[in-house]
C-alpha cells in the first residue's frame, strides 16, 4: 500500500486538520466526536442540513459544509458510518430553532445511526426529519432488500437543498425538493482499480490488467459485472443505459449530467466520458441544461467514474445555480 | 449453575480478546462481499469496551452490559454497531440491577438481544446476517429448557448450532446489509457478522465454564 | 494500460470537446491549429494572456482560461510542448491592440516552440512579451544547462498575472508582475507511482511497492532520488525543507502554501499533507495567508504530490483574491 | 556524384520510415532519461511530411526541405520539432532553387542544418544532444572534401562517425534538454535525439547511393 499518510489509525484525524488548517473562514471542525460546521453556524431561523458517512468520498461531505450547502456533516471511519454522536452533536451545533435536516445515503450501517442519533436528538426537542438517497441503479430493487445505494444525486441533492435551507424553505419544503432531487436522479459507477482501505493495506478487490467492474458502489464493493476493458464510449454507453431506462429519461427531457471521477482517475480522462455522454444524450433528444465533472464524491484512490444525470425543471435549476461557498464546491460568492 | 459480574466482565473480555484475534480473518470475509471493515469496526469497538470496564466492573450486570452496549454504539459505527450495541444495551436492560444470573435470565438475555438486532435492522432469518447464526443458539437453549436438559451440556450444542448457523450463511443470497448489493454474486462467501457472532457464542460458553476459576 | 479513452491517437481531441461541450459559456475551443480561448476573446484594451504546453496536466491550461485568468492556452500532444502554429493562432484571437504575454513553462521544446510563434506574430505586428517559470527546486540550476523546470508556480502566476491584465495593467506591468511571482515562489514533487503515456501504453518507469521518486517533474520524468516510502510528515518535510532553504524563506514571511495532487492522488491524502505543511511552517514562523489544495497540474494518472511556496505581499494577495470564473479555478463570481 | 530531386523526396520517405519503425525504440530511449514521446513526436511529423510530398514533389529542391521543415516546426512540437524543423528550413534555405546538388552542396546544406540546430537550441558538442551524432559526421565530410577523397567512401565513413557520435551519448551527462534534469542520473543512456539523427543519416547514405535507381 503506497499513500500520504502518516498511519492507517490517523487518516481520518490528520485530513480533519488539513481541512481545519486550510479552510478557517469556512468551517469549523471539532473532535472526539468529530465533527465539522460551517463557521458562523448556527444560523438562526434557517432549517440546519446535515449529512455525514464514512471517510474516503472526500470532497463528500466534509467539503461541502459551508454557505449555501451543508451546515454540518460527520465523517465516520474509512467507509464506515458515523457514530450517533456525531449526528447529534452535529444536529445540536446547527441547530437554528427551525429543525434539522438529515441527508443520510442508503446503507444499513448509516440508516440506522442516523436514525438513533434522529430519535436521542428529537427526544431533546429537537425537529429531524430525514431523507434517504438511493439513486445507484447497478443495485437491483426490492422491497424485500437493503435497496439501493446512496451514491452522485447526493453530491447534487446537498447543493440544491443547502440552497433551499438558504432561501429560507421550511423543514417540510426542504424534505420535498430533496425527496424531488432524489426521486428525478439516478447513478451508476465503474471501477478500473481497486482502492486500499488503509487499515487494510491491500486492494479490496483485484482486477486484472485488462479488467474492469461494471456497476461498483463507493466503498470498493464489487460491483455487478466484471468485463474487459472497453473504450470511452462503450463504457458510458454501459453507465447511461441503464440509467436512461430505469427513471426512464425521455426525448425532451433537460438533465444536469455529472461525470465523477472515483478518486484516481485525472480530469482529463473524465472530459473524454463528459464528451461521449454529451453526444449521447444529443442523440437521445434530451438536453444538458447543467452539467459538472470532477472529482466530488470519491472511493479513496479507485480510478474510474461514475455518471449521474438529475432531471431539472425551473425550481431546481434556480437552487443550482444559487452561489454556494464550500471548500468542495463553489460559484457566485 | 449460578453466572457473576465477574463472569460477565470475563465475557466482555474475551469477546474482545478474539475480536482482535480474529480481526483481518473478519476484515477479509468482509472484503469478499462488503467493504473490509467488519474486523476493524469491532475492534475499535470491543478496545473501548475494555478501556470502560474498570469504571463499571463493580456495578451490576444489567449497568455492565447497557454500557457495553453504549460504548459500541459510539465507537463501532456501520452497521454492526447499532446492532450489537442495541442487543448488549437490550440484553442489560432485561437484566438490570442483577449481581448474578439463573440460566433462564441467560435465555432470556440472548432473547433481548436477538429482538433487539431484529428490530433495529428490520431482518429475518435467511437473509445472510449475524440472525442466522444467533437465532438457531437460542433455539438450542429454549428446547433444552423446556425439556429441562442439562445447561452446561446446551450450551456446548447451542454453540454448534451457532456455527452451522454460521455456515448455513454461505450458500444464502443476501437481501440486508452491504452484501446484498452483490446479489447473486453474495451466495459462496460467508458472513462477517455471523462469524463474529459465532466468536461471540464461544465467548459466551467459555466465561460461563470459566466458573470462578476466573477469580 | 488502463485508461478511460477511446485511443490512444484520439485523448487531446477527446478531451477538447469535452470541454468545449462542458464550458460553453466559459471558452470556445478550435482545432488544427488546436487552442482554447475564453469565449469573449479578445478584450479590447486588455493584454491577452496566453499560456500552453503539453497536455496531460488537466486542469492546466486549458481549464484556466476564462474570466480574470488566461485568454488562450494551447494543448500539444500528452507531454509534448505544442507548436508555434498554435500560439500564433492563439495570439493573434486574443490580442485586444495592447498586446501578448506568453506564459511559457521552462523546458527546452515549450521555449522553442513559443519563441517561434513569438517572432511570428511579431512580425504581423502583434506586440509580444514571454515570462519563463522556473520553480522546480529539485533541479540544480546553472547557467550552462536546460536550467529548472516550471511547474506549481505557473499556476499560481496565470491566476494572479490573469488578474492584473483584467484590472488594466499594461504588457510591462504584466511582465513586472509576472516575473515578481516567479521570483518569490518555489516548488518540489514527488511521486507514489509513475504514470503511463498513452500512446506508450506502460508506464514511464517503474516504482517497487514500498519505493516513492523524490524531484519529479510533471511529465513522468524519473526524479532526483528514489527512496522507501516514508510517512506523510517526512515526505513533506523532504519537499518543503530545500523549498524553504532555497528563496530562502524566511521567519515572519507571509505565503502561499499550494499542495498539489499529480492525477492519481485522493484528496483526503493532499489534505493530510497539507496539515503536516501548516505545522512545518508555523514552527519556522512563517504565516500562511493564502492557500490552494487539489489537482490543478498534474501528470496524467501519476499518483504523488508537489509543494508550492509563494511570498505573498499586499499586491500579489489582491490580484489572488481578485474574482476568477474558469473552469479549473472559481470563486468571486 | 549528382544527387537529383527524386532522390531528395526518397530521403525524406526512407527517413519517415526509418521513424516509423524505430519509433518504440526512440520512445524507449526518452521514457529513461526525457519523457517517453520522442519516437511518437518524430512519427507524427514525418507522416505529415509524406502526406505533404505528392504536392510538392515537381518542386525545387529548397523548396522540398524548406515545406519539410516548416511541417515538422508545425507537426513534431517538443523539442525536437523546433530543432529538426529549422534544421530542414535552413538546409531548404541553403539550396534554393536546386534541381540537381553537388557533393559541395550536400556539405554546406548538412553545415547550415547543424548551424540551424545549435542556434535555435543553443547548445553546443558534448551536452549530450543530437549535435553529438551529427557534428562528427559533418567533420569527416569537411575532411574528406578538404583532401579530395572520394565522397561517396567519406559518406560511408561520415555515418561510422555518426555512429560512434551517437554512442558518445550514453556516458555523457546531459546540460541540455530535459535529460538535464536528471544530473548525474543521465549518465549511462543513449540520447533519443542522437539515435534519430543516426538514422537520418543512414537514410540520407541510403537516398544518395540508390541513385536513379529510385526512380
Ligand atoms: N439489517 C441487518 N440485520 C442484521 N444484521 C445485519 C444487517 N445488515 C448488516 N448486518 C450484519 O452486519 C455485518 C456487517 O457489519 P460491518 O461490516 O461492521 O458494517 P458495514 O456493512 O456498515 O460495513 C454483516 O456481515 C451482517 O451480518
Ligand atoms: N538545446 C538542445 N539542442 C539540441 N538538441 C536538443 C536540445 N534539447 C533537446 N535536444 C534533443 O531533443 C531530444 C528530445 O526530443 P523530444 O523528446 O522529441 O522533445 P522533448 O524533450 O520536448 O520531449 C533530445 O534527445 C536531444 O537530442
Ligand atoms: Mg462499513
Ligand atoms: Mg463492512
Ligand atoms: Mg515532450
Ligand atoms: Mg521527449
Amino acid at each position: 500500500m503506497k499513500k500520504l499518510i502518516n498511519s492507517p489509525e490517523h487518516v481520518v484525524r490528520d485530513a480533519l486538520e488539513g481541512m481545519a488548517a486550510a479552510h478557517p473562514d469556512l468551517i469549523k471542525v471539532y473532535y472526539d466526536p468529530d465533527y465539522i460546521v460551517r463557521a458562523d453556524a448556527p444560523i438562526h431561523g434557517k432549517v440546519g442540513i446535515v449529512s455525514g458517512g464514512g471517510s474516503g468520498h472526500e470532497p463528500m461531505h466534509g467539503g461541502f459544509v459551508g454557505k449555501g450547502m451543508l451546515d454540518a456533516a460527520c465523517p465516520g471511519a474509512v467507509f464506515t458510518s458515523p457514530v450517533p454522536d456525531q449526528m447529534l452533536a452535529a444536529t445540536k451545533a446547527v441547530d437554528g430553532g427551525k429543525g434539522v435536516l438529515h441527508i443520510v445515503k442508503n446503507y444499513t450501517g448509516d440508516i440506522m445511526n442516523f436514525e438513533m442519533a434522529a430519535e436521542l436528538a428529537q427526544s431533546e426537542g429537537i425537529e429531524v426529519a430525514s431523507v434517504v438517497t438511493n439513486d445507484d441503479v447497478a443495485v437491483q430493487d426490492s422491497l424485500y432488500t437493503a435497496g439501493r445505494r446512496g451514491v452522485g444525486v447526493t453530491v447534487l441533492l446537498e447543493k440544491i437543498v443547502g440552497a433551499a435551507a438558504d432561501g429560507g424553505a421550511n423543514l417540510q419544503e426542504c424534505v420535498r425538493i430533496a425527496e424531488k432531487v432524489n426521486g428525478q436522479g439516478r447513478s451508476m459507477g465503474m471501477a478500473l482499480t481497486s482502492c486500499t482501505v488503509p487499515h487494510v493495506g491491500k486492494p479490496t478487490f483485484d482486477l486484472g490488467e485488462d479488467e474492469m467492474e461494471i456497476g461498483i458502489g463507493i466503498h470498493g464493493e464489487p460491483g455487478r459485472r466484471r468485463m474487459k476493458v472497453q473504450s470511452a464510449a462503450e463504457i458510458t454507453e454501459l453507465l447511461a443505459t441503464p440509467i436512461l431506462q430505469d427513471l426512464p429519461f425521455k426525448s425532451g427531457d433537460n438533465v444536469l449530467a455529472f461525470v465523477n471521477g472515483m478518486g484516481g482517475t485525472p480530469l482529463i480522462e473524465l472530459y473524454i466520458v463528459y464528451n461521449e455522454l454529451a453526444k449521447l444524450l444529443k442523440d437521445q433528444g434530451i438536453t444538458i441544461s447543467r452539467n459538472l465533472v470532477g472529482s466530488y464524491i470519491t472511493s479513496l484512490e479507485m480510478a474510474g467514474c461514475s455518471i449521474t444525470l438529475l432531471r431539472m425543471d425551473d425550481e431546481l435549476t434556480t437552487l443550482w445555480d444559487a452561489p454556494v461557498r464550500t471548500p468542495g464546491m463553489r460559484w457566485g460568492m | 449453575m449460578e453466572i457473576t459480574a465477574r463472569q460477565v466482565i470475563r465475557f466482555l473480555e474475551i469477546v474482545a480478546a478474539r475480536v482482535k484475534e480474529h480481526r483481518d480473518e473478519l476484515t477479509q470475509l468482509d472484503a469478499a462481499i462488503g467493504d473490509a471493515d467488519h474486523g476493524a469496526n469491532l475492534d475499535r469497538g470491543f478496545t473501548a469496551v475494555l478501556a470502560k470496564l474498570p469504571t463499571i466492573a463493580d456495578k451490576d450486570i444489567g449497568t455492565i452490559l447497557k454500557t457495553a452496549g453504549m460504548t459500541l454504539v459510539s465507537t463501532v459505527g456501520g452497521a454492526s454497531g447499532p446492532l450489537y450495541g442495541t442487543a448488549f444495551m437490550r440484553a442489560g436492560m432485561a437484566l438490570a440491577d442483577r449481581q448474578e444470573l439463573s440460566e433462564g435470565d441467560v435465555v432470556a438475555a440472548l432473547e433481548a438481544a436477538l429482538e433487539g438486532i431484529m428490530a433495529r435492522g428490520k431482518a429475518q432469518r435467511g437473509e445472510k446476517t449475524m440472525i442466522d447464526a444467533i437465532a438457531p443458539g437460542i433455539d438450542v437453549l429454549k428446547a433444552a429448557q423446556a425439556n429441562g436438559e442439562d445447561f452446561a451440556e446446551a450450551l456446548r450444542r447451542a454453540l454448534d448450532a451457532v456455527k452451522e448457523g454460521m455456515e448455513s450463511t454461505i450458500p444464502m443470497q443476501a437481501t440486508k446489509g452491504r452484501a446484498s448489493y452483490l446479489g447473486e454474486r453474495s451466495i459462496g462467501h460467508q458472513d462477517p457478522g455471523a462469524t463474529s457472532s459465532y466468536y461471540m457464542a464461544q465467548a459466551l460458553l467459555e466465561a460461563i465454564e470459566s466458573g470462578v476459576t476466573s477469580q
